[in-house]
């Protein structure tokens, strides 16, 4: 266990072993490890290919782990379906804001309340008030509490972000893995974004990968850099951006 | 002991059958491999492509009947071509107005498609009528070699074996070493990409359908000397030869060739030991079952997605 | 309730019906010919004065279209020469063809149509069984008339539907006799297409085999109808060496079956092969080169050397082009318009229970087969031959049997 | 808004509705002579087929080419259950095997294959209708969606399967009647289903199962589930990391849509009076499929008028130019896909209805999106069926 996450909290929420997957040999993430605390915003960042995203797939289970385990809250995630993983309490939030454009704000909210998900509970499910409830308030979280009638499709980019966001807040979860939250947002977009993430980052874990420093530097309690699918540096905004392999890493090429 | 060195002969006959269906389904899979597994277009037309090269076939071997019945023997090598050139030239056409609308819509592609294989069925019939034809092929292609006197090698089926070897040797050249195979293989990969460092996707996906209808109709063509043509006669392919590519692996025409092996086999043995539909279930079932277990087929790379 | 008799209630007094009949059957019996024209119209069926309505029913598309064009011409050429000389009780025949489209239920529901719809007073139709299985509730629930071409598996006989093809029996028996006499055949390979008429078939000749020739059946095979590749077959058939491989295969596999059969070298002078199911149309699509010196079951060759046929084969090639062939079924579907006017004649009335209760001793002299006779179970007696095929796609007669008399429901055999 | 307009579909969706309840509970049985009407009501049976494919095709993107399959299961089912009843000894006593199926005696079965045996219960068979079908459509479609497998392989897969069941049934005819099926069914539970009577009644069960079909249709729709549906189409990953199981949702309608085919098989061997293998295979269920996109992919009522439309003009066309037949149907069938996703119910929806409300001088009911009322979005992105079916299996 490295140092930099080791003993303010003796049990961590999410703890990464070891984790390795490799597609036809050619290995994406590579002996990874990685431990995320309650209350945490932890930011990761490395150049592309680095295996950022990959590292996502790995803990929702889009993609299946070659080696290696996924703690969350004692919970094995590696051989948990999605489906599980989610209701576990980890949500995912996509590089590409990803929503559903044919229905309007409420109901893409709606969906991801956690009632109704199954079959037959779906087909039975009824519109209660606390639904509604849950919904307006996630929505106010969002700054989209005007716009519960729109239809999805029709939001600008920044705010189909804040969606998508608020999809995941509905679920409650206790992991937030965020792909590039900010990518195509104004500046005072980012600055309602990273003043949002600070939010709800209270009783939860925040996972972000982000590329502007900027918006980095304004959220993160703690860095990762990754770089050919392994950890290069970890510690705090200013103690990774003055470590030479990082710079190494970001300038050689 | 007669009886054992006969047994003996059938099993060389029975193997050497097991592969003539083998190439039968492989000549009518690869067509497909390469409209199917390239480009990913479900082209449920793709057994009247079929008919169209057995019908070319059929046209020139009467023409030469009656007109230069001294071209007999070696007419056939002409219908080879011809159906191919045929075949492919309507495959082309059809692209252009029809698939090309398409491509972002699969599904609607294999309805169109389907509705286009009834069109040109009746048009078959319209024109050459709905009573099967018989092009003859030539002499030499008739009857076995006889290797021993029990054991005897029909002709037409090395003939097939023959072709068959030769389009997929070319195919794997076209796909794997030629600057055409590249942008075709890019093409899928990447259409945006593609288009973006110069590739024409739109000629390259119009070549490649051709290309893969021209397949079809030089199978078509191989037929006559083992069946029938009609109307339908492709109709009848279209289920196995889908199954097939599936089988193995849209995107991969080593998979066809492996999974066209493995049924023919299949099929070829199981008749030998029970009936003939008895055997048919028993192998698309066997394929459908492994499916089941192995939706991605045989043979298919793990991608980063 | 029988729609026609409803009808005819309805329209006339029942005394007067009852007696017309009466006088009509006596009519018939005496006079022939001469029975009171009027009482012909009294039936509620599509007949004028000066008309009388039939209908055609088979398949003009889809992938029966192939099998069924020769018969449809068959019907019409009969029906044009009926017409040409006088008609039926001096009333021309108007035809109604409806297409079945090889598809089942479109028969049914085109049988009902015309039954119903039409009035039609007879139907001449159908080639396959699951055709005539489908339409045949809808005739014996409105009480039509039926006349059907094919040859066909038997185990079948119904008061509305008179069979002019051979029924299995009359095919398979006389043929395998033959076969077994002039070759000495001891051991015998069955191979069939998957459906009812190869498979009961097959089980006559196997209990023929079996039971009266003391021979073996040394293997039985059934294929896909559509199936095309036979090498396994053809392989087994290599290793029991039978005698003789007795077949009935039908449609597309047909042309497989034979080319691949010549492929393997499986040709007349290694091996002998009596079929049931390839005549003159499937040797179009065969190529009589493919099949040369194999021997065809029928009761009719378009080769048959007599003055009826050579009348028969000039008229339908003036009709429909000299390149023009005549199988079995074609034959079979050219008897039944003259069959049924006969029968017309001999009852003197439409009525469909007359012509039914007339039909049974109906005799056809002028019959391209020869002679047929209408037996008591609607099946004709007719006689079969043995055809060897030729080169030219014809069939060169080898055997001919005595007049056969037709037992759909043959004891022992089933 | 209020439950019974949720589930009609607001409005426009409860006026349909009657039209189409109007159309074939009066108009038709008013109109047309006892055998035209016994062909509608054969139109009708392939309806449920349709309407089932709305559902899986149309919104849940499934496009299944083995209804057939279902159709034939149901069909065979009755059928089974009738011609056990035709088959009593006495009217069977020329058999050598008195008081079973004329077809297992030509075959020389001498006692009822156990397989039958059950179908001696009507109650058995009514169960036996809808579960065959439905636990076969569970075992394919769990197996399939578990593993993801793509819309196109999922479609030849249900192809191949079509295939499988008909030369099977064809190979087995010692207890399935071959070829020929299942034929001369005559009475149930002694009632003679041939008379005018019997069919006009099988007519009127026949529709209002249907209109029940569509009632159900609609309620899923409206419900979440139709609007998962919906979302699944659209972003499939997304609603998975919403913590749906995605699969059982899929194999859910597909169960569905296979109930439907069943019922109206089973309503095709009662008024028809027999099934045969010609209904199972490659091309009639692909000839359902056309009804579906004739009508409209998304519009439940759509399906019926397509199925009715194409039907009859197959009739028409095949009494009155046999030769012209198939160039229509595939032409009629290339266009639609091409140039009318949506079919007629698409149609309806851009034209029909500006076109009514500028008689009625009312506002155009404008094309947002309402969950009730997903045919009408639809509408305005054509091809979201199947704008994200995606070839290989998603890893």
């Amino acid at each position: 266990m490295t140092t930099a996450s080791g003993f303010q909290m003796p049990k961590p929420v999410l703890a990464v072993e070891g984790l390795t997957v490799s597609f036809d040999g050619f290995k994406a993430v590579d002996d990874l490890n990685l431990y995320i605390d309650r209350n945490e915003v932890r930011v990761v960042i490395g150049p592309n290919g680095a295996g950022k995203t990959t590292v996502l797939d790995l803990i929702c289970g889009k993609t299946r782990a070659t080696g290696g385990s996924i703690q969350f809250n004692n919970r094995e995630l590696t051989r948990m379906n999605e489906y599980d993983i989610v209701r576990a309490g980890v949500g995912r939030k996509f590089q590409t804001p990803s929503i559903y454009d044919n229905l309007s704000v409420f109901e893409n909210l709606e969906m991801s309340f956690p009632k109704g998900r199954t079959v037959f509970g779906a087909l039975f499910f009824k519109r209660s008030q606390q639904v509604v409830d849950r919904v307006n308030e996630v929505a106010a979280d969002i700054f989209l509490a005007d716009l519960l009638q729109q239809q999805a499709g029709l939001l600008s980019h920044g705010q189909k972000q804040w969606l998508e966001i608020g999809m995941l807040l509905m679920q409650d979860p206790e992991l937030l893995m965020l792909d590039e939250p900010v990518a195509g947002m104004s500046v005072s977009e980012r600055a309602q974004t990273a003043d949002l993430l600070n939010r709800i980052s209270q009783g939860r874990s925040v996972l972000v990968i982000e590329h502007d420093m900027e918006f980095v530097k304004s959220i993160a309690h703690k860095v990762t850099v990754l770089h050919q699918g392994k950890v290069l540096a970890e510690g705090s905004m200013e103690s990774v951006q003055k470590n030479p392999k990082v710079i190494e890493v970001y300038l050689g090429h | 002991m007669q009886w054992l060195s006969d047994f003996g002969a059938i099993a060389a006959m029975q193997g050497f059958n097991g592969l003539s269906v083998f190439c039968v389904l492989l000549l009518m899979a690869l067509g497909l491999a390469i409209i199917f597994g390239q480009m990913g277009v479900i082209n449920m037309a793709h057994g009247e492509f079929l008919t169209i090269g057995a019908y070319t076939t059929y046209v020139l071997s009467t023409l030469v009947q009656n007109y230069m019945p001294s071209m007999q023997p070696y007419y056939f090598f002409f219908a080879i071509a011809l159906s191919f050139v045929v075949a492919g030239a309507i495959g082309w056409a059809v692209e252009r107005v029809m698939i090309s609308r398409l491509y972002h819509r699969p599904l609607d592609t294999l309805l169109a498609t389907w509705g286009l294989s009834l069109v040109m069925q009746q048009a078959f019939r319209s024109i050459f009528g709905a009573r099967e034809v018989s092009a003859n092929p030539p002499e030499w292609l008739m009857g076995a070699v006889s290797l021993t006197d029990a054991i005897e090698i029909p002709k037409n089926g090395l003939f097939v074996m023959a072709l068959t070897v030769l389009m997929t040797g070319g195919i794997f050249l076209m796909l794997y070493r030629t600057r055409w195979g590249l942008q075709v293989r890019a093409t899928v990969q990447n259409r945006v990409m593609s288009r973006a460092v110069g590739i024409n996707t739109r000629q390259v996906d119009r070549m490649t359908f051709a290309l893969g209808c021209g397949v079809a109709g030089v199978a078509g063509a191989a037929f006559t000397t083992i069946g029938s043509t009609g109307p339908t006669a492709g109709s009848l392919y279209i289920v196995d030869t889908f199954l097939t590519v599936v089988f193995g692996g849209a995107q991969s025409l080593l998979g066809t060739i492996a999974s066209a092996f493995a049924i023919a086999q299949t099929q070829s043995v199981s008749e030998f030991f029970m009936s003939g539909s008895m055997a048919k279930v028993l192998t698309l079932s066997t394929v459908i079952l492994i499916l089941l277990m192995r939706p991605q087929g045989l043979f298919s790379s793990k991608i980063r997605k | 309730m029988d729609s026609s008799q409803t009808i005819a209630k309805r329209f006339l007094p029942r005394r007067l019906t009852l007696g017309a009949a009466a006088l009509s059957l006596i009519a018939a019996s005496v006079f022939g010919q001469m029975a009171v024209a009027d009482d012909a119209n009294s039936t509620g069926l599509a007949v004028t004065p000066t008309e009388v309505t039939v209908g055609q029913l088979h398949s003009a598309t889809g992938t029966m279209a192939i099998s069924e064009t020769g018969s449809i011409q068959a019907e019409r050429l009969a029906i044009d020469q009926i017409n040409a000389s006088g008609g039926i009780l001096g009333r021309q025949i108007k035809v109604i063809q409806e297409d079945g489209a090889s598809d089942w239920p479109t028969f049914a529901e085109k049988a009902k149509k015309l039954l119903v719809g039409d009035k039609v007073a007879a139907v001449f139709g159908c080639w396959t069984s699951a055709s005539r299985k489908a339409v045949l509730p809808v005739f014996e629930k409105e009480n039509g008339l039926l006349y059907y071409p094919t040859f066909y598996e038997g185990l079948e006989q119904s008061k509305n539907v008179i069979y002019t093809g051979q029924e299995a029996t009359q095919q398979i028996l006389a043929s395998l006799d033959w076969i077994a006499k002039e070759k000495g055949a001891k051991t015998f390979y069955l191979i069939g297409s998957d459906y009812i008429w190869p498979r009961t078939s097959m089980k006559i000749a196997r209990k023929h085999i079996e039971n009266v020739l003391h021979g073996t059946v040394v293997g039985e095979d059934y294929y896909p109808l559509g199936n095309t590749q036979f090498g396994s077959l053809i392989n087994k058939v290599k290793l029991k060496k039978p005698d003789v491989v007795f077949a009935a295969v039908v449609g597309g596999s047909n042309v497989a079956f034979y080319k691949q059969l010549k492929a393997a070298g499986v040709t007349a002078a290694k091996q002998n092969l009596l079929t049931l199911s390839v005549t003159e149309d499937e040797l179009l699509g065969i190529g009589g080169e493919n099949m040369e010196g194999f021997y065809a079951s029928m009761k009719y060759f378009q080769s048959l050397d007599n003055p009826n046929n050579k009348a028969f084969v000039e008229a339908f090639k003036a009709k429909y082009g000299k390149d023009a062939v005549m199988g079995d079924v074609t034959q079979a579907a050219y008897l039944g318009p003259w069959l049924w006017k006969a029968a017309v004649e001999k009852a003197g009335s439409f009525d469909v229970d007359k012509v039914v209760a007339a039909s049974p001793g109906i005799e056809l002299k002028n019959a391209p087969e020869g002679y047929v006779k209408v037996h008591e179970n609607h099946h004709l007696w007719s006689k079969t031959r043995i055809g060897e095929v030729q080169a030219n796609g014809q069939f060169k007669v080898i055997y001919e049997s005595d007049l056969i008399e037709p037992n759909p429901f043959p004891k022992g055999y089933q | 808004m209020n439950a019974l307009d949720k589930l009609m579909g607001g409005r426009q969706g409860v006026i349909g509705l009657l039209i189409l309840a109007g159309l074939i509970l009066v108009v038709f049985p008013l109109t047309l002579d006892a055998f035209r009407l016994n062909m509608v009501g054969k139109y009708l049976t392939y309806a449920f087929v349709a309407v089932g494919l709305v559902l899986c095709w149309g919104y849940g993107g499934i496009l299944s080419l083995g209804q057939g399959v279902f159709f034939g299961l149901g069909g065979y089912c009755m059928a089974m259950f009738l011609k056990l009843e035709a088959s009593d000894p006495e009217s069977t006593k020329i058999q050598s095997t008195p008081g079973i199926p004329d077809f297992m005696d030509w075959n020389q079965i001498t006692e009822l294959p156990t397989l039958w045996v059950p179908f001696h219960s009507f109650s058995f068979t009514l169960v036996a209708v809808i579960a065959v079908p439905v636990i076969l459509a569970l075992v394919i479609g769990a197996a399939l969606f578990k593993r993801r497998v793509g819309d196109v392989y999922f479609s030849i897969v249900t192809q191949a399967i079509a295939l499988i069941l008909t030369v099977l049934i064809i190979g087995q005819q010692g207890l399935t009647g071959g070829v020929n099926g299942i034929t001369d069914l005559k009475t149930l539970l002694g009632w003679d289903i041939r008379g005018d009577g019997a069919k006009l009644a099988l007519y009127f069960i026949n529709a209002v199962l249907l209109l029940g079909c569509i009632l159900i249709g609609k309620f899923i729709l409206a419900s979440k589930l139709g609007r998962l549906l919906m979302a699944m189409r659209d972003k499939e990953e997304r609603v998975r990391f919403s913590g749906y199981d995605v699969a059982s949702f899929k194999v859910f309608v597909y169960c569905v849509a296979a109930g439907f085919s069943a019922i109206g098989g089973a309503m095709f061997a009662l008024q028809v009076g027999f099934m045969s293998p010609s209904f199972v295979g490659i091309v009639p269920s692909i000839e359902m499929v056309i009804f579906a996109a004739v009508g409209g992919r998304m519009s439940l009522l759509g399906a019926v008028y397509g199925s009715l439309l194409v039907n009859y003009g197959k009739t028409y066309f095949s009494e009155s130019f046999p030769e012209l037949w198939l160039y229509l149907m595939g032409g009629l069938f290339i266009a639609v896909v091409m140039y009318f996703p949506n079919g007629l119910a698409g149609l309806w929806e851009s034209h029909g209805r500006k076109w009514l409300a500028g008689l009625k001088r009312e506002p155009v009911p404008t094309v947002v999106h309402t969950p009730a009322k997903p045919a009408v979005v639809t509408a305005a992105k054509p091809d979201s069926a199947s704008v994200n079916s995606s070839l290989e299996i998603q890893p």
